[in-house]
């Protein structure tokens, strides 16, 4: 039952972190909203794998929580090399 | 058992709590800054507690090893997540709305 | 009728057509590829639909276990993500190849310039 | 306990984020709700029990896929061009094939029926009989790798084609010495938590991804995953310590190698067991023991498959950094 109620609190919170990335207003919170939204994948799936009775499919979390900061690193690296952050639309 | 499993209903709601907080703040704090130290809590504590909340109602087996490297990668590149966008930020000069903070700040008086 | 029955096809149903929307209307060609993604992750979304089973579980043999979903549709969709990206690869690579030749990406522009000359 | 509540708001959060996406101008927006999609429709894989294909998505759209579309974007310019008229038209067709196909739903099959067609024929023998006929355990990986291997052979092909695309469009000129304008973009000297956290978790990627290698009988996983996710921990590498750096660990034409071996290892499984007077890719000829020789067939497809995707990904993303270091404008 915990975990009934574990994954629909994960739920509103995904809720939550879409709410914000469409929001914006600046493309920071987007990344930041990406990034929870990233955290709350890992839960989702881990907490899934208990409800089921199947928890051996914890791998797909493994890659979350492993490579969840590359697509940060990207824009990060998008912002150095184009030069654009400064033409945000807030 | 019994106590390992009353352990891990506490932590999974704890963490509950923990993300549903946090996830609030993501919505309505007044701006960028504020918001990341929400998002920071909900990445680092609320995925921590729930993650052991779960270790708690698992046995010996590869499921419980694969969880505490879960929480490890997570508790390692959370933060750095959050120090590369702070750092970006802080660079490129962007500032949070003036008007919006010292609306804010209006209101903790008030209270 | 059952809702539950067909809802999943029907948001199918929508996310195609919005990714066929935003193919046919809009003018930018990586807007266009966004779509074409979309497009295509809703097709993927349909096969897997189509392979659940009520009460199943994961088709990876476990003892005790007897009701799986359908293995095959997860074969033809794991090996169509895979193509899928570097087919969008591919797409991007041309992007890049249309920007350096007409110095835009907007896909009137693109044809003005082809009538000029 | 009905847990249909979890399946059903997923995909209205998909409908919701694709919503958005068509209204957005700037790109850069759209791309980071891409990855957010991508992030939700790899939950819905596991949800509806497709953990192989959640483990694929996974690996593909947090990593690679965002960035491609980043350095594209970053080739081109980031904000879309309004429109200046409504198109109604797109709108009416859209519409109406959009009712057309909700009018073809009515006569599906009912979601999770177990009498529904698609589970009728081959599945059933594959649910029933793989286990016994290969010894693997994850039915995906058998019908994979075994009873389909010549759909995967093809397909496989597919990724090779559309990487040797890549080359024919992005690397025209690199014969020739191209003066570059800029740095190769990004050696992030001034992130130095960046660098170190990379640096330590770069190791523990690239074991992940032969764990998964390797251990796609048994659970989700295998060639394509493993690839996908191998290239991922050179694609971190390029991006904190910069292009110059990567190209030491690994050059161009070592990645051209790798690229053509995978496909060629797959193929001469198949010539082997022709050569031996069985079917192509029939791999009772590698072994006396048929669950052996299956187990060793299923080893040297998925070893194939995973050099060819880890190497056809790394050269697409290592074409387009190329491109942004000659095109740099700063």
């Amino acid at each position: 039952m915990m975990l009934v109620i574990a994954i629909a609190t994960i739920l509103l919170v995904m809720l939550l972190a879409l709410l914000r990335a469409f929001l914006g207003p600046s493309l920071y919170d987007r990344i930041l909203a990406v990034n929870v939204f990233g955290t709350k994948t890992v839960l989702f799936i881990a907490v899934l794998g208990f409800l089921t009775g199947r928890p051996d499919f914890l791998d797909i979390a493994m890659i979350y929580a492993l490579l969840n900061f590359i697509g940060v690193i990207g824009v990060l690296r998008f912002f150095e090399y184009s030069g654009q952050e400064s033409k945000d639309e807030h | 058992m019994d106590i390992l499993y009353l352990l891990s209903l506490l932590c999974l709601s704890l963490g509950c709590l923990c993300n549903l907080i946090a996830g609030i703040g993501i919505i309505r704090f007044p701006d960028f800054y504020s918001r990341m130290h929400a998002a920071g809590i909900s990445d680092v504590t609320g995925a921590g507690l729930i993650l052991i909340g779960l270790m708690l109602q698992s046995d010996w087996s590869t499921t419980l090893s694969k969880l505490i490297l879960i929480l490890l990668f997570t508790l390692l590149t959370s933060p750095t997540i959050s120090y590369t966008l702070a750092n970006t930020a802080v660079k490129a000069k962007y500032k949070a709305k003036a008007k919006d903070n010292s609306k804010w700040q209006k209101d903790m008086e008030a209270k | 009728m059952n809702i539950l029955e067909s809802f999943n096809y029907w948001i199918v149903m929508a996310l195609m057509m919005c990714g066929l929307y935003i193919m046919i209307a809009q003018g930018n060609l990586i807007k266009k590829i966004v779509g074409l993604t979309i497009f295509q992750t809703s097709v993927f979304i349909f096969y897997i639909s189509m392979a659940k089973v009520t009460g199943a579980t994961a088709p990876i043999i476990k003892e005790g276990l007897e009701l799986y979903s359908n293995p095959l549709p997860h074969v033809l969709i794991l090996t169509a993500i895979v193509v899928g990206i570097s087919t969008t690869a591919l797409a991007l690579a041309l992007v890049i190849r249309i920007r350096q030749a007409y110095g835009t990406i907007e896909e009137d522009e693109i044809r003005a310039k082809d009538r000029l000359e | 306990m009905s847990l249909a509540f979890i399946h059903i708001s997923i995909l209205c959060f998909l409908l919701v984020t694709v919503l958005a996406i068509v209204r957005m101008r700037d790109l850069l927006a759209v791309v980071m709700l891409l990855s957010i999609y991508s992030l939700l429709s790899a939950c819905f894989f596991v949800v509806m029990d497709a953990v192989d294909v959640a483990f694929t998505e996974a690996a593909v759209g947090i990593g690679i896929s965002t960035l491609l579309l980043l350095s594209t974007l970053a080739l081109t310019k980031r904000f879309e061009r309004p429109h200046r008229t409504e198109p109604v038209l797109a709108l009416f067709l859209v519409l109406t094939t959009g009712a057309l196909l909700v009018y073809g739903t009515l006569q599906m099959p009912p979601f999770g029926s177990a009498s529904a067609p698609a589970h009728q024929h081959v599945a059933a023998y594959y649910i029933e009989q793989s286990f016994l006929d290969t010894g693997i355990a994850n039915m995906v990986t058998s019908v994979l790798a075994s009873y389909r291997g010549y759909d995967t052979l093809g397909e496989l092909m597919v990724i090779f084609t559309a990487g040797i695309g890549v080359l024919a469009l992005l690397e025209l000129k690199t014969d020739t010495k191209v003066s570059r304008k800029t740095e190769i973009p990004a050696p992030m000297a001034a992130h130095h938590i960046l660098r170190i956290v990379s640096k330590m978790l770069i190791p523990f990627i690239l074991m992940f991804a032969l764990y998964v290698q390797f251990h796609g009988d048994f659970g989700p996983g295998g060639g394509f995953q493993a690839g996908v996710i191998f290239s991922s921990a050179i694609v971190l590498y390029t991006m904190v310590f910069g292009l110059d750096a990567a190209l030491k660990v690994i050059s161009f034409a070592w990645l051209r190698f790798f690229a053509a071996l995978g496909g060629l290892v797959f193929g001469a499984t198949g010539v082997l067991a022709l050569v031996s007077g069985k079917n192509f890719l029939d791999y009772h000829a590698l072994a006396e023991d048929p669950i052996r020789a299956q187990h060793l067939g299923v080893l040297l497809v998925e070893v194939g498959v995973g050099i060819t995707v880890a190497a056809v990904i790394i050269l697409v993303f290592m074409s387009f950094t190329r491109q942004m270091a000659e095109n740099g404008k700063a």
